[in-house]
């Protein structure tokens, strides 16, 4: 599937504009608003991966948990296959809790220790009539099997199976609703080496079987060029680049792309550190590069405007007044 | 080699406790048909007889069975005990989820219900509900409840708020499942064993407020017998039947130390992880 | 941070060595060795020092060293001068009374002739609605012949004259009208001011009084020159705190600790038969107790020699009628079978009641745990016998009474302590106006004789009338008269001088103690 | 002490944790030497063993747990005949440790510069000058604004703030051997590139030997002399970074790289090491027998022992056995 | 500078939080009185009552007002320490005198109370964590189970019996009032303050105990041994003073049970103190001075709490 085949189809779901703002207590100071979102827009099309790359902090899973609606945007729109739901919560929001599901980076809680796992994939079926009650155990057996799992693990608790095979039964989970959309967030990165891989071949498996859509929340760079077609980098609540994953790769534009890029391959960057954005004076940091205070290459007006993200005809786009030169040449390994 | 044997050692009080609460509940339930005696009828030919084969606890200044009267008045402890405990604990327990869940003005009522509740020395409170709603079993329990309803709403609020965001609950949120059905299925078994923790310090603490609201002559009424108001009617004789007061003291103490063993088995056997975090 | 406990020893020194003997439940600051430690047990409160307005036992024990009245008993319980040196019959209806000179009051001023006639007007006087009104409503003049001369004169002939003139539960005991004036009665009744050997000092309603000498005073200045008076609600922590030496003696004793008591050495237990009643009060206007058939049956249906021994431990004699043994001056009341223990007979009485068995009704108990005691006992009693369903409910005494005078009760313990006159018991208790007559119970032929009694001033013929009302009382039952008990003191070995009076008193002696 | 006895001579070391009722053996008969300024990867899954050797070497288990060698050795002295006073001399000084979750690692209740200076105090330094010396060694490790930072409490600083700070207060001991328990797995990509670079710039600046143990084979490539896998409690294979990155001789370990060479190709089917890490092992024969993909009969009964396969490069396999 | 702003800020808010519970309390005391059963001049006058009586005594207490302004007034005077009077125990006296004589002996039994039980649960607490799992913790450990299985009436007549009239070390009743004799007062005090603190020492030993030993295996202490710092200095900076903030807390917690202690307690050892003197209250009926004595109470365990609240802001800077 090529990108251009992908920006083809309608999005399945199409974030706009979102704003989110989270009340928090500050390092020196009283309660202050801190922007978890600022002003984004990312497009899902169905049976598409989405990665959603940055440190933490950067908000991505926030965008996540927002298209979820398990965050309420301050302003900007969600709209599903063309309904806006960002608004919506409790009632409103329950004909779309099917389609979009979640799996969360600790396999161990995200499963309640007083049920089997048969018990907590049972609930699900029976919330959203999947299939009939005397069917259940059946169904059951059948998603632990399409996750690599024996029928036999069902009547175990939580506690007792490991984290590998408890994000397989998460994924199970997420599946056996047949949702459009599965938003996993962090989902490997509890994991351990040897059966990251397992976890990971079973989410594209997942995608490729079902056509179900997903927004794949990682800092792993590698894992995420390994899962998803398009990557979208995200940096203090805004995106800086989104592109297809090749063209991320070998074609970053945005520099703090680069960085992270540069990262990987064990070069350290230039040593900058947290307290470095009290050095510069920002007028006012909305309308400003958020990036600008770490930029090697910040020009003047980073400080007074902010970038836009205008994208390629690859759809390719980085929010860069100074955007690195395409191509420079930089291998992908 | 130190922490093994700490960890023999609790679990082995907890298993006494248990033991003690059992059979201290064997007592209470079947205390009507262990004893011969019935525990109102006086017997004036053998007042504040001491201990004997024929009265193992002796007789009090009416010449009823000790040993009968402290099976009964333990039922009656228990039983206003018991009952205003778990009226807190649906209430406070339901007011706690209710102000996790709902948040804003009702979790500000509740809290501050609960901050006015708590902040009354316990066994004021239960005088002054004595003297607004006038002496009786029904109003201990009643008195017993307003002490410990801010302790599970605030509990249950605290636990709430917590086990919300852990992802389980997350998951069945996004999976669209009722309210109702997450704060049944989801959260309160996750929350319930500090909830019985408490119930079980809850239950303890009630038999000390009733005995002692008994013990000034403010709680259950004679001829009717509590552990209270058969030590109080003990420290009246006391010189002349020091067994009245002390082996009903005793009794108390064997109830409650149980229930305390019991309780600190609860926390044992309870998540740990859970009980880093309150 | 760390507190460290200050070990006994330094604690004695600190207190001086006389911690051990000095610790009061009040303003303990000015404990010495002259201080004498008289602990008020039983009770919790009092209301008020002044005489016109006392209802309550333990302010009269605190009156009665504060105060003289005009006569008072001796130790052979003859009516003897007190403020008045001598006193004389003029006729039926007019007694002179010759009044000590030379007394002053605690304030400094003379005692007077018009001291006593204001005194006793005071009492009198409606708007003061005084618990002794009743007492002197017969008077009709306190005339002053002269400074130290008065005349009580009455309607008629007043029986009770004399023993309402005594230092008892009165409240006829003298104040100086001048302090009275000049202070408000308010003020008064907290720093009253009396002629007797002790002055109050400090009044804490429910904590205790503290009493000091009075040098000026005409029975002489005390050797004990501070009493400290704490209220100590349980009898029995009265009797803890003579055991561990925090007080020096007790109005009361616990009734069951008697006998273990009298086996000490550090304490003397002092009792004697006492001047009082104790009986069940019924609502003569309410079912069940309207039926004259169901309150002999339940008169019947409990034995009390029963209550004697379980409630009082002994401590008393189970009462045939409402007097007090002491008043039968002419022997025991024959033994009347309506207050003898028969079951039988109390079962057919029964059944010529409207009543039958299962018949409900609300026993009200309050105060001291003795009294919830006969209460219970009472109703145990009754209800087996006849197969009835009588309950116990407690409450504070105050209430209690409250609903008697509401008519709003079935039945109550009650009793009567420190009276000395039989118009006190069964005058106010059965006439129809009587003001302890809280059993609505009204009968012409009991006022008729009552008022007969009352007017009668030959003792025997007193007695006689008296006899005949009480034997109509045992007919119709109005009352249950249960029992008697003993007055109890306990006293610390190491002091003397204490006279105890079947009346129940207590102040008036602090005066004469010593130690020794 | 002799000039030739390596930094630190690990011999056999086990540990065990007494649990209700079972013993969970956390390792079993680990061996190593570190060479003075080496740098020893320590490679496990969670479970392994690694974090556990790291605190027996240091004698920082708690209580429950019974560890046991045949030698340690810190510049040829016996470690174990010391007293637990005689060792916590050498602790912080000659044997620090970084740990893994630097926001626990502070007193929550004391400011930054509390935690500096007493470090500072501990190494019998200036206390007087304290402020100069901690704040020019925040400054070493990348803070700008160190005064900031002394005067802040724990929770008011990220965890990148705070692992700087955290190795800080190590590097301000300056001890000869530092135990690096995976000191960067809670912090972003290009944190923790930046930590690695400072570790390593104090290293080659001060000459400290570290025994860095981690998850992260890329990590373990860049910053390693040796590498040393475990697997359930056993170093499985030993030997320079480079032999075991590129020739493992161990079926776990050659696993591992196969995963990591597969997503680094970006394969569309990643490799598959199966089955579940952690559980119990065995009683007898080889803990890794039921993942193997080469298992024979003899894995199951019989325990391997650590062959040398080419110099200085080893492992714990019957393939490997002669 | 900014922090400590901020910090007074939020000592400004608690306090207004305290005066917000204050007012609620004052309410609820108020109206749940005039809710519950008893007429307040009939409970009062009882004895001698008539019409006229009852009614000249609600016009002397302005019982005929609307509630409302009764409410009003009762607020208004007890912001100004004005409780009214007392109706039936002292009739007419001050409210506010009666509270003025008994407060003073009740915080001193509970301060006293409350000293005991630190000091005993200092050092039991801390014996038993640092001899974990040996003989001195399961003793220690044992005999707080079995102290907190005491009520505390019980326990009064054991230490009345054993300690005042067995052997004669303490007075077994009566309390001489600090201001009169401040050593004669904890003479005096001991066994009271004792019978309340013993089930307090017990509570706040296990709390301790529990919170040195969870600090212990808590990461920065492994840091700090890391570091190879002396096990004193440890467990002094950074077991012992972070066990702190759950100890204290739980003194906080349970300043309502070691309040709520005295009433019985005084009773039984005849301490004058505000305890005693609200039973007698209770038992006598008398409205306003159970009003003012809840009220009074209340507003105690306000103060102590607020007072465990800057003490905790002061050792957990988290909390500041």
């Amino acid at each position: 599937m090529s990108a251009e085949g992908m920006s083809a189809a309608a999005p399945l779901i199409a974030a706009r504009d979102l704003v989110l703002d989270f009340h928090v207590k500050s390092a020196f100071g009283a309660a202050h608003g801190l922007r978890a979102l600022d002003d984004v827009s990312l497009d899902v099309r169905p049976g598409e991966i989405v990665g959603l790359v940055g440190e933490s902090g950067s908000g991505k899973t926030t965008l996540g948990k927002a298209i979820l609606g398990a965050h309420r945007p301050g302003a900007g729109r969600i709209l599903y296959r063309g309904t806006d739901i960002a608004a919506l919560d409790g009632a409103g929001r329950r004909p779309f809790r099917r389609e979009m599901q979640m799996v969360f980076q600790d396999p161990l809680s995200s499963f309640n220790p007083r049920f089997t796992i048969a018990s907590s994939l049972a609930l699900p079926l029976r919330l959203h009539r999947i299939c009939p009650e005397d069917a259940i155990p059946a169904t059951v057996a059948a998603l632990l099997q399409r996750v690599g799992l024996r029928p036999e693990h069902a009547a175990r608790y939580p506690h007792e199976l490991s984290g590998g095979q408890l994000q397989r039964i998460a994924i199970a989970r997420a599946i056996s609703v047949t949702p459009s959309l599965i938003v996993a967030d962090e989902a490997v990165s509890k994991l351990d080496v040897s059966v990251r891989a397992q976890v990971l071949n079973l989410l594209n498996r997942m995608n490729r079987e079902t056509g179900v859509s997903l927004i794949f929340i990682t800092h792993d760079l590698g894992v995420a060029r390994f899962l998803c077609h398009r990557i979208a980098v995200m940096y203090f609540g805004r995106i800086v680049e989104i592109g297809p994953t090749a063209e991320i790769f070998a074609n970053p534009r945005h520099p703090y792309t680069r960085s992270l890029l540069d990262a990987r391959h064990g070069g350290s960057g230039h040593v900058a550190t947290d307290a470095d954005e009290t050095a510069l004076s920002i007028v006012d940091p909305a309308r400003a590069c958020n990036y600008a205070a770490r930029c090697a290459r910040r020009a003047p007006e980073c400080l007074t405007a902010r970038p836009r993200l205008d994208f390629d005809a690859a759809g390719h786009a980085a929010a860069c007044f100074a955007p690195l030169p395409p191509a420079s040449g930089e291998s992908v390994t | 080699m130190r922490g093994r044997l700490a960890a023999a050692l609790a679990n082995k009080l907890a298993l006494f406790g248990g033991l003690i609460t059992s059979l201290v509940a064997l007592g209470v339930l079947a205390g009507p048909w262990l004893s011969p005696y019935s525990p109102t009828d006086a017997d004036f030919l053998a007042l504040l007889a001491p201990p004997s084969p024929a009265h193992p606890l002796g007789t009090d200044s009416f010449g009823r069975d000790v040993l009968t009267r402290i099976l009964y008045g333990a039922r009656v402890s228990f039983a206003v005990s018991v009952s205003g405990v778990l009226a807190a604990a649906l209430i406070g327990t339901a007011a706690g989820l209710g102000a996790a869940w709902l948040g804003g003005l009702w979790s500000a009522i509740v809290m501050r219900v609960c901050d006015l509740l708590f902040s009354f020395p316990s066994f004021v409170l239960a005088l002054f509900m004595m003297v607004v709603l006038g002496y009786g079993v029904a109003n201990i329990a009643v008195a017993i409840a307003l002490i410990y309803i801010p302790i599970f709403a605030r509990l249950s609020r605290n636990m709430a708020l917590l086990v919300r965001d852990e992802p389980y609950v997350q998951a069945a949120i996004l999976i669209g499942q009722p309210t109702r059905s997450i704060l049944m299925r989801e959260i309160l078994p996750n929350i319930a064993a500090p909830l019985f923790v408490q119930i079980a310090l809850g239950v303890a603490f009630g038999i000390v407020i009733e005995a002692g609201l008994s013990f000034l002559g403010m709680g259950v009424q004679p001829p009717a017998p509590s552990l209270g108001a058969i030590m109080a009617d003990g420290r009246e004789y006391f010189s002349r039947a020091p067994w009245v007061l002390t082996l009903t003291g005793l009794a108390v103490s064997l109830a409650l130390l149980g229930l305390n063993l019991l309780s600190d088995g609860i926390r044992d056997v309870m998540d740990p992880k859970l009980r880093a975090k309150l | 941070m760390t507190h460290h406990l200050v070990s006994r020893r330094l604690m004695m020194q600190l207190t001086g060595g006389a911690a051990g003997a000095s610790i009061l439940p009040f303003g303990g600051a000015r404990a010495q060795a002259q201080t004498l430690r008289a602990g008020i047990a039983g009770f919790g409160v009092i209301n008020t020092l002044d005489p016109m307005k006392a209802s309550l036992i333990p302010e009269y024990y605190i009156m009665y060293g504060v105060f003289n009245a005009l006569l008072k008993f001796n130790s052979k319980m003859e009516i003897v001068g007190d403020l008045a040196e001598s006193y004389k019959t003029i006729d039926d209806k007019t007694l002179e009374l010759k009044l000590r000179r030379g007394v002053k009051f605690q304030d400094g001023g003379d005692f007077t002739a018009d001291d006593v006639k204001f005194s006793i007007e005071r009492v009198a006087d409606e708007k003061n609605a005084s618990p002794n009104r009743s007492k002197v409503t017969p008077i009709s003049e306190v005339k002053i012949i002269d400074p130290h001369t008065v005349r009580i004169m009455t309607k008629d002939p007043y029986g009770p004259l004399l023993n309402y003139l005594t230092n008892t539960r009165t409240g006829t005991q003298i104040v100086s009208r001048a302090a009275v004036t000049s202070m408000g009665q308010e003020a008064f009744a907290r720093r009253p001011v009396g002629t007797g050997r002790y002055m109050v000092k400090d009044w804490k309603a429910n904590e205790g009084v503290e009493l000091t000498g009075f040098a000026g005073a005409f029975e002489g200045a005390p050797r004990f020159m501070s009493v400290n008076c704490p209220l100590i609600a349980e009898e029995s922590s009265g009797m803890t705190a003579i055991l561990g030496n925090q007080i020096d003696l007790t109005s009361t004793a616990p009734f069951a600790d008697v006998p273990t008591l009298e086996k000490r050495t550090d304490i003397r237990v002092l009792k004697q038969a006492g001047l009082n009643t104790r009986y069940i009060a019924l609502n003569n206007k309410r079912a069940p107790f309207d039926d004259v058939h169901f309150r002999r049956a339940v008169s019947m249906a409990f034995d009390r020699d029963v209550l004697v021994k379980a409630v009082l431990f002994g401590e008393g004699v189970a009462s045939p009628s409402i007097l007090p043994p002491a008043h039968w001056l002419d022997g025991a009341l024959a033994a009347n079978p309506a207050v003898k223990f028969d079951p039988a007979a109390a079962r057919a009485e029964f059944a010529k009641s409207k009543y039958k068995a299962g018949q409900e009704g609300v026993m009200l108990v309050w105060g001291s745990n003795w009294w919830r005691r006969f209460g219970e006992i009472f109703v145990g009693q009754v209800n087996q016998v006849l197969g009835v369903k009588l309950t116990i409910q407690a409450m504070d005494f105050n209430a209690a009474l409250a609903r008697t005078r509401a008519g709003d009760y079935d039945a109550m313990v009650m009793g009567w302590l420190g009276l000395v006159d039989p118009d006190e018991y069964i005058g106010e208790m059965l006439g129809s106006k009587g003001f302890r007559n809280i059993h609505h119970y009204a009968s012409e032929k009991m006022d008729g004789l009552l008022a007969r009694a009352r007017t009668e001033i030959d003792p025997k013929k007193r007695t006689a009338i008296y006899r005949e009302a009480e034997t109509l009382a045992l007919e119709e039952m109005p009352v249950l008269p249960c029992f008697t008990s003993n007055v109890h003191n306990l006293i610390r070995s190491n002091l003397t001088g204490f006279e105890q009076f079947a009346y129940a008193n207590f102040g008036d002696q602090f005066g004469n103690m010593k130690p020794g | 002490m002799s000039a030739a006895a390596p930094l630190l001579e690990v011999s056999n070391l086990c540990a065990t944790f007494a649990g209700a009722g079972r013993e969970v053996r956390a390792v079993r008969g680990a061996s190593f030497t570190i060479e003075v300024g080496q740098t020893l990867g320590l490679i496990g899954e969670s479970g392994s063993g690694k974090t556990v050797t790291g605190l027996a070497i240091l004698r920082l288990l708690p209580a429950h747990a019974s560890v046991s060698a045949d030698r340690i050795a810190y510049r040829g002295e016996n470690l174990a005949a010391m007293s637990d006073d005689e060792f916590r001399r050498l602790r912080g000084v000659e044997l620090g440790m970084i740990f893994q979750d630097p926001a626990g690692s502070f007193n929550p209740a004391k400011r930054i510069g509390w935690h500096l200076r007493e470090a500072i105090r501990r190494r019998g330094g200036e206390v007087e000058r304290w402020e100069a010396e901690a704040g020019d060694m925040l400054r070493e490790v990348g803070i700008r604004m160190p005064q900031r930072v002394l005067g802040a409490y724990p929770h008011q600083l990220s965890g990148g703030m705070l692992q700087r700070a955290l190795i800080a207060m190590v590097f301000l001991l300056r001890p000869a051997l530092i135990i690096a328990d995976e000191p960067t797995t809670n912090l972003d990509n290009l944190v923790e590139r930046q930590i690695l670079a400072l570790i390593r710039a104090h290293q080659a600046k001060v000459g400290a030997a570290i025994l860095f143990v981690t998850h992260d084979l890329g990590i373990a490539g860049a910053l390693c002399d040796r590498i040393a896998v475990m697997y359930a409690g056993e170093i499985v294979e030993i030997g320079p970074a480079a032999a075991v990155l590129e020739r493992p001789l161990h079926p776990y370990a050659q696993g591992l790289l196969a995963t990591s060479r597969s997503l680094e190709r970006a394969d569309a089917e990643l490799h598959e090491l199966p089955g579940e890490p952690g559980g119990v092992p065995p009683e007898q024969g080889c803990a890794f027998a039921p993942r193997c993909i080469h298992v024979m009969a003899a894995c199951r009964e019989r325990h391997p022992a650590m062959t040398e396969v080419e110099p200085g490069h080893g492992a714990r396999c019957l393939l490997h056995e002669r | 500078m900014g922090a400590f702003a901020s910090g007074l800020t939020r000592t400004a808010q608690r306090f207004g939080g305290v005066v917000l519970i204050a007012l609620l309390g004052a309410a609820a005391v108020f109206f749940a009185l005039r809710a519950g059963q008893g007429d307040p001049a009939l409970a009062a006058l009882g004895d001698q009552a008539t019409p006229e009586a009852v009614a000249a005594f609600r016009a002397r207490w302005r019982l005929d007002d609307p509630l409302a302004l009764q409410f009003g007034r009762w607020l208004a005077g007890a912001a100004t320490g004005d409780f009214g009077a007392s109706m039936v125990i002292a009739s007419g006296e001050p409210i506010a005198q009666l509270i003025a004589s008994r407060l003073p002996n009740t915080l001193f039994i509970g301060a006293y109370a409350l000293a005991l039980a630190i000091s005993i649960s200092l050092t039991a607490g801390v014996v038993a964590a640092l001899r974990h799992g040996r003989f001195v913790d399961g003793a220690a450990t044992s005999a707080a189970v079995l102290g907190i299985s005491m009520p505390d009436f019980w326990l009064s007549y054991v230490l009345i019996y054993a300690l005042a009239l067995g052997l004669g070390l303490f007075p077994s009743y009566g309390f001489t009032a600090p201001s009169a004799s401040f050593a004669g007062a904890l003479y005096s005090g001991f066994l009271p303050a004792l019978a309340i603190a013993a089930p307090m020492a017990a509570a706040f030993t296990r709390m301790l105990r529990t919170a040195l030993l969870e600090t212990l295996h808590r990461d920065h202490v492994r840091v700090a041994r890391s570091l190879g710092h002396g096990e004193r200095f440890v467990f002094v900076h950074h077991v012992f003073r972070n066990a702190l903030i759950p100890y204290v807390t739980v003194i906080g917690l349970q300043v309502r049970y070691l309040l709520g202690g005295t009433v019985v307690v005084e009773r039984i050892f005849g301490v004058n103190g505000l305890g005693s003197l609200m039973v007698d209250a209770a038992f006598a009926r008398d409205y306003p001075l159970v009003q003012a004595c809840a009220l009074v109470f209340l507003v105690c365990v306000l103060i102590v709490n607020f007072a465990v609240d800057l003490v905790c802001a002061q050792l957990d800077p988290r909390r500041a």
